[in-house]
């Protein structure tokens, strides 16, 4: 029973997203949605960064665009027709929503933050084993299990 | 009388400024480090203790950041749940800092000390600060401070597999916070608000959005990364087993702890059961993937070698306990995950204490070193074994208690096939548990000179025969923990009646 | 670098201006864009830019380990300070409009220049540690 | 228009930092990434984000990375075409691309139900940021809603980002600081 269940949300979801293509609303969304649509590339972009890459310092490059990215899909979303930057003036009536630059500002600390503390610990990293390929710190370190073994 | 209102955003502020006072005093004197984060954490526990009171007495407490009512300003939110969670994490962070003097004096060079304590205090203030607060960003703030404090605290360990370990966790706890970060996008974009008590008045309104659908998803697999649950455990193992130890048990006994209560609050607090259950199955994967941590992460403790990382896959199993416990929906589960949260907070912390006691007077992290252990560190090692049999869930302890519940609230759900499966996993872990208590007090027979210890301890013992007992200041706090796994085990209305209100209250919101 | 005499003497020369706009973006967060986080961190890179153009150990005697250790602690001590001198006022935390200091809207203006002058100097501080810390190569 | 050439840029940085076998250079292309996000944020209105944006992504990050560099390697490994095509490199570089395709098309899933970009109706523009709009003069006194925002309704939050530029300072120097002489 809780197969079917997961079984029916399975089809559901291949089914929302495979009618939204024959609907050709795909026209509409890319037309109203393109902000985020770009977005979400951008973002698979970084994490595929992040997770294929062996190189650690590129990692952190991938994660940098991953995140900032996420900053982007929050600024867009604080976007209003005609709306001016949220700095009261007279002239206006309309502002951009400023919770979400609120909160991406804080984000862009948090980022910056991370990306020192793992430079940081890339850095010790290449101090203990000489390279920055996980391939050969993964040999180094069966290396040194194997001299362990023995002694 | 005003500061008793004062009392919720204290708890966070007052470790928070004393953790930046401690690199400024630290270098007046080598102790100051460690009195300064010994007093505060006890402060902090006493102060939890009080809101707790305030909490059975008068119910939630609601405080105002800045003096802006919510959903305006950022709002702390205290009711029995995360109370109670507060204590735990107080708690144990006092017991750990007490236990810390010696270790650390063993572990961080001396010029690192003042630092060391320092980046522990911003990691307790991080995990409280994400107990009590009821906005959702205001979570992710949190989650990073404790973050990142954690990665450094990791990178500290003595081999050098420690800062790869510590590495891959920072990228995998990035890539999570970075998940939470777009499920709050998503969610914030279908609600506008942030304020969770908000979120859950707005949310029913909304369920059949496909935004809180995709945000929901976010939100559980970026929290799965973050408390270890299997399959994205991978960082766990290495993380807990190259820390220096005092870190280890810190992390251990609170960190996953409170990333629990994180998914708790999220998919009980945020989103209803009802949402879990009828709008998208995800109690159900969560049940199947759960019932496979507890199996697999024991069975891999079995296979492990290393003491440290025998414990660290274990925690994976108990994880799997505490979310079974919890995606279940039942209120006896629901009870069950939530007294496991302390119960496990006291016994993986007992055990890695032990283990850093180990550390301490042989160095060794071996399983296979321990042979005859009982004899020279008794204390000690009556400390593990009690620990041990609560990991185990043997009557009269903790360990029991919480899964006679779970047990109980997955017949009512009827969902009996899961009993095997918590069965199953306890006699894993009596397996791996009993693997050691066998041999330290009945050692296979082997020639006496054929022992061998590795260096690396404070003081290297030749003589397996020579009594040579853990400092004091290191024995008392792991004896406390263990006495608390019987006596929890023992008598549990108190942790019970705060869980089952716990229960009640994430059930019926 | 010792041998690029235009680029010392050009970073010598925009330090201080760099430095006074950094100021200046901290004081106006109330009018325009900027506050304490920006103007820290231009605060920051005048002095990162003085380091690259006179080396590491030059930099170490014009602001001592020591120092911007203080330093760093200062700036978030004054934040978190900030919030219980409100407390001790008798309002919640952070909540600048009862700081006794004239108008509620006298009171919130002040308290909000108070945290991001903290802000300003933790996050220079930091920017610079960091910096030196990460380039330090011995 | 000029949006939709910035995005196009942004999206060729984004693949160039990706392919870019010189660390140097993806660096600098991650700054050229930053800035003309910063562009972008400028272009959205969100001009406190902008100038944080150019500042720390653009400005502190290419130099702490610089920096880093300088310490460890420019190069990234070269693989061999062997190595490539060992078949564990490529179960990983299919199963992370499969991973990454599945999480966007969740994210695109969840895109059927958004506003539209820019719909003044949308519940974000509705629920709580309209009082901040509205009330912040009558409140704090202060123009930049943002900074009021920041510094007095989420007061908090910045306390703790504060905490968070502290605590990787502090990190960093757990991490790296050797005894002074």
């Amino acid at each position: 029973m809780k197969l079917c269940a997961l079984g029916v949300f399975a089809v559901n979801f291949f089914l929302d997203m495979f009618g939204l293509v024959i609907m050709a609303d795909i026209i509409h969304i890319i037309q109203t949605k393109y902000y985020y649509l770009v977005v979400i590339f951008l973002m698979m972009i970084g994490l595929y960064a992040t997770i294929s890459t062996r190189n650690l310092i590129k990692k952190i490059i991938g994660i940098n665009i991953f995140q900032i990215s996420v900053f982007l899909f929050y600024i867009t979303m604080s976007k209003v027709k005609h709306g001016t930057a949220p700095i009261l003036w007279d002239k206006s009536h309309v502002y951009d929503n400023p919770l979400p630059h609120v909160l991406i500002l804080t984000a862009i600390v948090v980022s910056v933050s991370t990306t020192a503390v793992a430079l940081a610990l890339i850095i010790n990293i290449h101090k203990e084993y000489g390279t920055i390929e996980e391939d050969m710190i993964l040999e180094k370190q069966k290396l040194d299990i194997d001299r362990s073994n023995i002694a | 009388m005003k500061f008793i209102q004062e009392l919720p955003v204290l708890i966070i502020v007052i470790p928070l400024i004393f953790a930046l006072i401690i690199p400024l005093v630290g270098r007046l004197n080598r102790l100051i480090p460690w009195i300064i984060s010994s007093t505060i954490t006890f402060f902090c526990f006493l102060i939890s203790i009080s809101l707790l009171m305030t909490v059975l007495d008068t119910g939630k407490i609601s405080y105002w950041l800045g003096g802006w009512e919510p959903p305006w300003g950022i709002e702390y939110a205290i009711d029995y749940l995360n109370a109670f969670v507060l204590v735990v994490v107080s708690f144990v962070a006092f017991i750990v800092s007490l236990y810390s003097r010696r270790s650390v004096e063993l572990e961080i060079n001396e010029d690192k000390r003042s630092v060391f304590y320092c980046v522990y205090m911003l990691f307790i203030t991080g995990l409280m600060g994400i107990v009590i607060t009821g906005d959702i960003f205001n979570i992710y703030v949190f989650l990073e401070i404790s973050s990142l404090s954690g990665y450094a605290l990791i990178a500290m360990g003595r081999k050098r597999e420690a800062l790869v370990a510590s590495y891959n966790y920072l990228i995998l706890g990035t890539i999570a916070a970075t998940f939470i970060l777009i499920g709050i996008g998503y969610i914030y974009m279908a609600t506008g608000t942030l304020n969770i008590a908000d979120l859950q008045e707005r949310l029913p309104a909304l369920f059949h959005s496909k935004m809180v659908l995709v945000a929901l998803g976010f939100f559980t697999v970026g929290l799965s990364l973050k408390l270890a649950l299997f399959p994205l455990h991978t960082w766990l193992p290495g993380a807990y087993a190259y820390a220096p130890s005092v870190v280890s048990c810190i992390m251990a006994a609170t960190a996953t702890k409170v990333g629990v209560y994180a998914m708790l609050r999220i998919i009980f607090g945020v989103f209803r059961i009802e949402f879990d259950i009828h709008f998208i199955p995800i109690a159900n994967i969560l049940i199947v993937i759960s019932s496979m941590a507890i199996i697999v992460g024991a069975a891999l403790a079995i296979t492990q070698t290393n003491l440290k990382r025998m414990l660290a896959y274990s925690s994976v199993g108990q994880i799997g306990y505490i979310v079974l416990g919890a995606v279940l929906a039942d209120q006896e589960a629901m009870t069950g995950s939530v007294i496991h949260i302390l119960n496990h907070a006291l016994m993986k912390g007992a055990l890695f204490m032990v283990v850093g006691c180990i550390v301490y007077k042989t160095g060794i992290e071996d399983i296979s070193g321990l042979r005859g252990m009982g004899k020279k560190m008794p204390f000690t090692m009556a400390a593990f074994t009690i620990a041990g049999l609560s990991m185990m869930g043997v009557p009269l302890t903790v360990g029991f208690v919480s899964k006679w519940y779970i047990a109980i609230g997955a017949l009512n759900a009827e969902m009996w096939y899961l009993i095997p499966v918590i069965i199953t996993g306890s006699l894993l872990s009596a397996v791996y548990i009993w693997r050691i208590i066998a041999n330290i007090y009945f050692p296979d027979e082997l020639p006496e000179h054929e022992l061998q210890y590795t260096d690396g301890g404070a003081e290297i013992t030749n003589h397996k025969s020579q009594y040579s007992e853990a400092p004091w200041s290191m024995l008392g706090p792991t004896m406390a923990l263990a006495a608390l796994c019987i006596y929890f085990g023992i008598s549990a209305t108190a942790p019970l009646y705060i869980a089952e209100k716990a229960a009640v209250m994430l059930l019926q919101q | 670098m010792k041998e690029h005499i235009i680029v010392r003497i050009v970073s010598k020369f925009f330090a201080p201006f760099i430095q006074l706009y950094a100021l200046y973006v901290i004081a106006h967060g109330d009018l325009g864009p900027g506050g304490g986080f920006q103007g820290g961190v231009i605060l920051g890179a005048s002095m990162i830019l003085y380091v690259i153009a006179f080396g590491l150990d030059e930099g170490r005697k014009r602001l001592s380990q020591k120092v911007s250790d203080v330093f760093m602690s200062t700036g978030a001590l004054i934040y978190a300070g900030i919030g219980i001198f409100c407390i001790l006022a008798g309002g919640a935390y952070l909540e600048y409009a009862e700081l006794p200091l004239g108008s509620h809207h006298l009171a919130s203006h002040l308290g909000m220049y108070g945290i991001e002058i903290g802000v300003g100097i933790t996050v220079a501080f930091v920017m610079i540690t960091i910096f030196f810390e990460t380039a330090q190569n011995k | 228009m000029i949006d939709i050439m910035l995005l196009l840029i942004i999206v060729v940085c984004a693949i160039a930092a990706l392919f870019m076998k010189d660390l140097l250079g993806a660096t600098i292309i991650l700054g050229v990434y930053s800035f003309i996000m910063a562009t972008i944020f400028t272009r959205l209105n969100a001009v406190d984000v902008a100038f944080t944006e150019a500042s720390v992504g653009a400005g502190i990050t290419s130099v702490l990375m610089i920096a880093a560099l300088s310490r460890t390697k420019r190069y990234e490994y070269h693989y061999t075409k062997e190595q490539k095509r060992k078949p564990s490199a490529l179960f990983a570089k299919i199963m992370s691309l499969i991973l990454v395709i599945v999480t966007g098309a969740v994210l695109v899933y969840g895109t059927i139900d958004m506003p539209e970009f820019g719909d003044p109706e949308a519940p974000t523009n509705q629920h709580v940021s309209p009082r901040y709009i509205e009330e912040t003069h009558h409140d704090t006194g202060i123009n930049n809603i943002v900074t009021a925002v920041l510094a007095s309704y989420r007061g908090y939050d910045t306390l703790g980002e504060t905490t968070v530029i502290f605590t990787a300072g502090i990190c960093v120097i757990l991490l790296l600081r050797r005894r002074e002489k």
